[in-house]
């Protein structure tokens, strides 16, 4: 069978059912394939790890594969399983943000490591400035958890909504204690956990049809996890997850962000998240090739 | 006589050590009066460096008695009774020659002035004069010793250990310093108990002499010295001198394990 | 009394300089003559290494030799990354032996190059990593994204010096500082008290020991929630992790004077504090210093690694984190740069200090 | 020592520190916990009494400080409940860390032993190599680490050596510092007379050299023993949370567990107590057999 | 008379202090033949030590020559030409009595039999059998240095570098040792350089006596000293024997500082 290694970008969690799913149901042997899955964490950059060659695919977020691709990494979205942005910014419905407006003089909390650009956009976007001050927002680097809200050192977070907002929840507040700000319904998502190879791997077709292969197979692994959110969780756990009853919610949100799992990038997503990073000075010129339909487009036949 | 300053009753010391105990002192009995010169000699680890640091409360006896002053010998020692000559000098690396003489009286509390004058005069003494600036390991082995002598002279103490002060020290020195601590004692009437190799030179000082013998360390005999408060160097040749140089030699030779 | 002297080292260099002969030009952009000029040099400095010539005339001819060889190599690689061959590793090979041998040659001459040598040898060494990483980087095309050049690190440390200043000030003028102090200063109290009272430090060493070993990644967050998200909770990590070495160091510090030095003090019935003061204390400086100079690297490692927790946007942790996320690994390499600047500097200054403190200990006076 | 010394020297203070720290932490447990509490409790509109308040500060899921019965409870489970060498027993994950460590510290030990001697007797070394010695410890390699686990995972080294190689960088250098005083200290009087036996390096660093720098040798081990165990723990947080104390560091964090984070700072301090009796025991042997004198 | 062993011309040394310069020896000028006992003495500090440092390559003079049968003293060192004992016993701490006499044995590379028999018979010698296993600290000053000897002795050198080794021993074993020394280097015909502080030790054992005199240190005076190869104890009390030691005193006491 063929190798292929894939490099996810943080730990086992449901936010990668499909590919531990389509592992554990047999799909990628299926397809001739030997998948070996390897987690990542907060150290784990997964552009290294494929710039080292110690992957062939990697799941990334877009604003980190086109600072990469500026880098000298050539990295291709091949697929683009997610099609909303699951990121958010929560504030306690007690505390002094209530709107958009309120942020001035405030604290807010942000991950970094290159999961910063949508909030970095968003800022832009609002024309706040993020060095602190009267007039513009102070940033927070945030850690793991959500203890920066609990301990009232921001005054809002970053959230994903399959993750941390239930911790939240796990945490004693209910829905109305919290207000949210969500990307996606703010029109400001950037595009997420997508698939990414090298481009120089893309000119030789059975390395294609290899990502072609995969692909597929993590769609069906993907399509089964969403009608079997219950089994896709126990499988996250044999797979080194934690806690089997915040997997299964992770599951259920995880759905939602995907919707029809067909893989495929829709090009206006891609034109505003390439745009945002642009106006942001994060990425310095317009990207060229930096996605190709080759792979979602053989996968029809 | 005097009043006894010393006494010791059936002291004995046993050392614990990793193949076998070492039976130091036995049964040492004596009594010392005050303004005694007292000697120890006898042949190499016989105990007296063991016995002069029961005196001083360096070494816990593990059967008998020692007071001094008529207090334990701890409480001697808090009140600063007697000042002790180690056998190597123990300098501390870190003063220099003047202020390691400094040292004593620095933890006595004295002022700056009267430290300067008795380091000034006890450097004079010993014949280092112009050496205050050095650290110990820029002196020799001799001027080291002679540095540790006037460190413990300069806290003039009523009681004087001392462990073979003068052993690195060439016969002139030596003979000086001899003399130098005979006037000192005839004039301030220390109690001394000294520890010595030398026969002539304990006959020279002592008011008494005790000759010890090893293995375990007893006291093997206790000879009275009384050769007059006043003496020259040159009584080192007179009859009475050598008469008790002799009883000292045969004494020392009875106790030695030398068969000869 | 023959001209020829051999030394293992250009021997060594000569034949990798024949070697590359083999794969003239040795790399994309590099024509033959450049090529062949670094094998002259070479040539020069090894077999002139190796004739009995002055000190100063040798040395002459091994920093020309080496270091222009090696100037003429890494000017090879503009706009070939990637491309050198094997006869540009032989000859990079050859180059760092002469510069081995410039470095022997000129420490064995210590005597009369006196504090120049002693600066100029470490400097030599330092000028040789740089060297060989950049050609090594640039030569066989490591991607940026793993292992930037040094040169590249050296343009961004230029165009960059106002946020690694601000970095700086963040972290070390006030987490690493204070920390640092603060901690030293108890841990050596500390100690103090628990010589005292043996209670204390019998109950505290083993404590002691099994705390120093205590990862700070799991302390750090604790003290984020404690002290908050700013410079104080980075402080605080600095206190933990240097209060240790220094209470260990201290109380062994404390034991180690001489048995008879302290029966001396003893028959002055000398008090503790005095004890203390002028035996113990001055004996127990080296350990003391031990101790510093050790923290002075913990405390440096502890702030950055505790920025890696919940911190405002500035500070060196925080810019080697995220910079190694967003793939500026010149700039995550410009903080490290600037690290390792810092701690030798500190380390240096409390090198200097303990020699004038305890110019008395016996490994001063080899 | 005799079993009565040891309980009156050791267990007791010991016991007597770890006891007032147990305390000090309850002390800190309720004000910690207090402010999320009371913000919960205004949100599920409940009123409780002091003592109800007090209970509940202790018996949070997710608590800011966990009390030390819930991170007793926590052990206890995680150790003796399952089998030792299932994934969920804390006595695997430290087998796993203990198991780096010690690869680590082996090596590290060797290396930090082979560069002093070499800085002792080459003075080529001693100038050039010392200073940058100082330097590689100033690099923050806890920010390094990841990049090199990656760096070697892309060379196909992975599993234990890369978490080894970061314990060794770690250990060599308290080793190396502490050997170079150790093999500098023999008097000089020591030294002179070996050389008027006019004997070679390598019989003054075996007799003379070497057995004095015992006293540092172990000392430095100690510093050593427990960087390893630092370098072995922060290896494996870039492995994705596999196995090892590390990991169960970061998983905790992840999800806010901190009982589960405060259990397994708790293994890494019962590792580290191990590992530095176990060095500290090796070295009172070695100086009991040196001819020390014994208390 | 007999080859030529140890040539000095016109030796000079000058340490280099915190305090300005020390000149420790001065224009010393001296030959010693093979089979010959010298020894080196005046008062503390005067630079004996340092004279016997510069001949075993321990210390480098500031101006003049040494030479050691023929060579530098440094490759005289290499060649193991000599046996050096110490002013200080230098006893390893972490080994014992028996395993410190050893050492240079286990240098030179001798076999365990030679070692044992070399071992068991020098520390017969001085005394000192029974105390194989114990550590340096268990032992007496006077014990810590008769190890020492028998440390140097066991070498069998051809040549003896002595400082001052009989310096902490009592009468008795000293007058043992000092007819050991004499029987030995009659028997081997060794060459010996003794520095000592007693006057009757160096004429009892010399066949040549150099008077130093301190500050800076030059040689004062060289005396020679023929007793004859067979010297019994008793030889001390004979008249040439206090001739000798009178001119010795006379010399020791011209180039002392001291002006009584
Ligand atoms: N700390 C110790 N542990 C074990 N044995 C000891 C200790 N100190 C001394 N001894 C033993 O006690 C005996 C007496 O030793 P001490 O030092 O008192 O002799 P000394 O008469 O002073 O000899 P010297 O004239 O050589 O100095 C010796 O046999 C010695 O080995
Ligand atoms: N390392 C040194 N640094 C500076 N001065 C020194 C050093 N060693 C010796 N001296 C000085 O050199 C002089 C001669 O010292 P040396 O040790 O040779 O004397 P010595 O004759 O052996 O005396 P003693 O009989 O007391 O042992 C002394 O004045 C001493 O202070
Ligand atoms: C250092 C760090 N980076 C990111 C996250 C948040 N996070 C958790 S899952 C996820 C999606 C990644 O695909 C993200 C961004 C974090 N908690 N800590
Ligand atoms: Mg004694
Ligand atoms: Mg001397």
């Amino acid at each position: 069978a063929d190798q292929v290694t894939l490099q996810l970008k943080w730990v086992a969690q449901a936010q990668f059912a499909g590919y531990y799913v389509a592992q554990d149901k047999g799909f990628y042997e299926e397809a001739g394939l030997d998948v070996e899955i390897k987690p990542g964490g907060p150290d784990i950059a997964p552009e290294q790890v494929i710039a080292g060659g110690g992957a062939d695919v990697i799941v990334d977020w877009m604003g980190g594969a086109l600072a990469a691709r500026e880098k000298g990494v050539g990295l291709v979205n091949i697929a683009q399983p997610y099609k909303k942005a699951g990121m958010e910014l929560v504030c306690p419905a007690d505390g002094p943000i209530q709107t958009v407006d309120d942020f001035k003089g405030h604290t807010l909390g942000v991950w970094f490591y290159g999961n910063e650009y949508p909030f970095y956009a968003w800022m832009n976007k609002l024309g706040l400035s993020t060095e602190g001050g009267e007039d513009g927002v102070t940033v927070l680097k945030q850690s793991f958890d959500v203890q920066p809200l609990i301990q009232k050192q921001a005054d809002c977070i970053s959230v994903m909504t399959y993750n941390e907002y239930w911790q939240l929840m796990d945490a004693g507040y209910k829905p109305e204690d919290l207000i949210v700000f969500n990307y996606t319904e703010m029109g400001n998502d950037l595009l997420e956990d997508g698939l990414y190879t090298l481009e120089e791997n893309l000119e030789d077709p059975a390395y294609v049809d290899k990502m072609v292969r995969f692909v597929k197979a993590s769609m069906k692994g993907w399509a089964y996890a969403t009608a079997h959110p219950d089994e896709a969780a126990a499988i996250i756990i044999d797979n080194g997850g934690q806690d089997e009853n915040h997997q299964k919610r992770m599951m259920g949100e995880v759905a939602k962000l995907i919707g029809e799992p067909d893989a495929k990038l829709i090009p206006e997503a891609y034109e505003r998240t390439a745009k945002a990073l642009l106006d942001q000075k994060i990425i310095t010129k317009e990207p060229e090739g930096a996605w190709t339909s080759v792979v979602t487009d053989k996968m029809k036949m | 006589m005097n009043e006894t300053v010393i006494t010791a009753q059936n002291l004995d010391l046993t050392f614990q050590t990793n193949d076998g105990p070492v039976h130091a002192l036995k049964d040492i009995t004596f009594d010392i009066a005050e303004g005694e010169f007292v000697s120890l000699i006898g042949p190499s680890g016989c105990g007296k460096t063991t016995l002069l640091r029961v005196i001083a409360d360096l070494e816990q006896p593990t059967g008998g008695t020692v007071t001094v002053n008529g207090m334990t010998p701890e409480e001697a020692r808090l009140a600063r009774a007697y000042g002790y000559v180690f056998q190597q000098a123990a300098l501390f690396p870190w003063r220099t020659i003047k202020d390691n003489i400094a040292l004593p009286l620095e933890v006595m509390g004295l002022d700056r002035a009267t430290r300067d004058a008795r380091i000034a005069a006890n450097m004079e003494l010993v014949n280092l004069t112009g050496f205050e600036q050095k650290f110990p390991w820029q002196l020799s082995g001799g001027m080291q010793q002679r540095a540790s002598i006037a460190r413990a002279l300069a806290v003039e103490p009523h009681m004087l250990l001392m462990d073979e002060p003068f052993g690195a020290l060439d016969e002139i020195v030596r003979d000086h310093l001899n003399e130098q601590l005979l006037k000192l004692w005839a004039k301030t009437k220390k109690t001394v108990v000294f520890v010595t190799h030398s026969i002539p030179e304990a006959v020279f000082l002592s008011t008494k002499i005790v000759v010890m013998s090893p293995r375990p360390g007893r006291i093997h005999e206790i000879i009275d010295c009384n050769l007059g408060d006043d003496r020259p160097l040159d009584i080192r040749e007179t009859p009475e001198f050598l008469e008790i140089a002799h009883r000292v030699r045969e004494g020392l030779r009875a106790g030695h394990s030398y068969d000869e | 009394m023959t001209l020829f002297r051999p030394n293992w080292q250009a021997l060594l260099s000569l034949l990798a300089t024949l070697y590359s002969l083999t794969a003239v030009p040795f790399t994309a952009t590099m024509n033959g003559s450049s090529s062949y000029l670094v094998i002259a040099l070479l040539l020069l400095g090894a077999i002139g290494s190796m004739l009995r010539l002055s000190a100063m005339l040798e040395i002459a001819i091994l920093v020309v030799s080496s270091l222009g060889a090696a100037a003429l190599l890494i000017g090879g690689l503009t706009d070939a990354t990637g491309t050198a061959n094997a006869g540009y590793f032989a000859g990079l090979t050859a180059a760092w032996l002469l510069g081995w041998r410039l470095v022997t040659v000129l420490s064995g001459d210590g005597r009369n190059l006196g504090t120049l040598s002693s600066l100029l040898v470490p400097t030599l060494f330092g000028i040789w990593v740089l060297i060989l990483w950049e050609a090594i980087v640039r030569g066989t095309g490591i991607p940026f994204v793993l292992l930037p050049p040094p040169s590249a690190i050296a343009v961004r440390v230029t165009t960059s010096t106002s946020i690694l200043m601000a970095d700086f000030n963040q972290t070390v003028l006030k987490a690493v500082l204070f920390g640092y102090i603060v901690g030293s200063l108890t841990g050596f109290i500390v100690a103090i008290l628990a010589d005292r009272y043996r209670f204390l430090a019998n109950g505290l060493l083993p404590v002691g020991n099994m705390a120093s070993a205590l990862p700070m990644i799991g302390v750090a967050p604790v003290m984020v929630i404690w002290f908050g998200f700013d410079w104080q909770s980075k402080a605080a990590v600095v206190v933990v992790m240097t209060f240790f070495p220094m209470l260990v160091n201290t109380i062994a510090g404390l034991a180690s004077a001489g048995e008879m030095e302290r029966d001396l003090m003893r028959t002055y019935a000398s008090t503790r504090w005095q004890s203390l003061f002028k035996l113990r204390l001055p004996a127990a400086m080296p350990f003391i210093f031990n101790a510093l100079k050790i923290n002075s690297t913990l405390a440096l490692i502890g702030a950055i690694v505790a920025e890696f927790f919940g911190t405002p946007v500035v500070g060196m942790g925080f810019r080697i984190s995220t910079e190694v996320g967003r793939m500026n690994l010149d700039m995550v390499w410009a903080e490290i740069a600037l690290a390792a600047v810092v701690g030798s500097l500190f380390y240096g200054a409390l090198a200097l200090l303990e020699r004038a403190v305890t110019f008395w200990h016996p490994s001063y006076r080899r | 020592m005799t079993d009565h010394s040891f309980i009156k020297h050791r267990l007791f203070p010991v016991g007597t520190i770890l006891l007032a720290i147990v305390a000090i932490w309850y002390a800190f447990v309720v004000p910690m916990n207090a402010p999320f509490q009371r913000d919960l409790d205004r949100r599920a509109g409940v009123t409780s009494t002091t003592a109800e308040f007090l209970v509940k500060t202790m018996t949070q899921p997710k608590p800011t400080l966990p009390a030390p019965h819930q991170v007793a409870a926590n052990l206890w489970k995680n150790t003796l409940m399952v089998k030792p060498w299932s994934k969920r027993s804390l006595i695997y994950h430290s087998w796993i860390t203990l198991s780096a460590t010690l690869l680590g510290f082996a090596m590290g030990t060797a290396l930090g032993v082979a560069i002093a001697i070499g800085i002792v007797h080459i003075p080529a070394l001693d100038r050039s190599f010392l200073p940058w010695i100082i330097t590689s410890q100033t690099i923050p390699i806890i920010a390094v680490a990841p990049m090199i686990i990656v760096l070697m995972s892309s060379i196909g080294i992975t599993g234990l050596l890369p978490k080894a190689l970061i314990s060794t960088y770690l250990s060599f250098f308290p080793v190396a510092v502490g050997m170079v005083k150790g093999l500098r200290s023999p008097d000089v009087l020591h030294l002179d007379m070996m050389r008027t036996y006019s004997a070679t390096p390598m019989q003054t660093l075996w007799k003379l050299r070497l057995p004095a720098s015992m006293p540092f040798f172990f000392a430095s081990m100690k510093v050593a023993v427990a960087a390893s165990l630092i370098g072995a723990i922060v290896g494996e947080l870039p492995t994705g949370a596999v196995a090892g104390i590390g990991s169960k560091l970061l998983a905790g964090s992840y999800y806010s567990q901190t009982i589960d984070v405060f259990a397994a700072l708790i293994a890494g301090s019962v590792v580290a107590i191990l590992l530095v009796t176990a060095v500290d025991v090796i070295g009172r042997i070695v100086s009991i057999r040196m001819g020390a004198k014994t208390p």
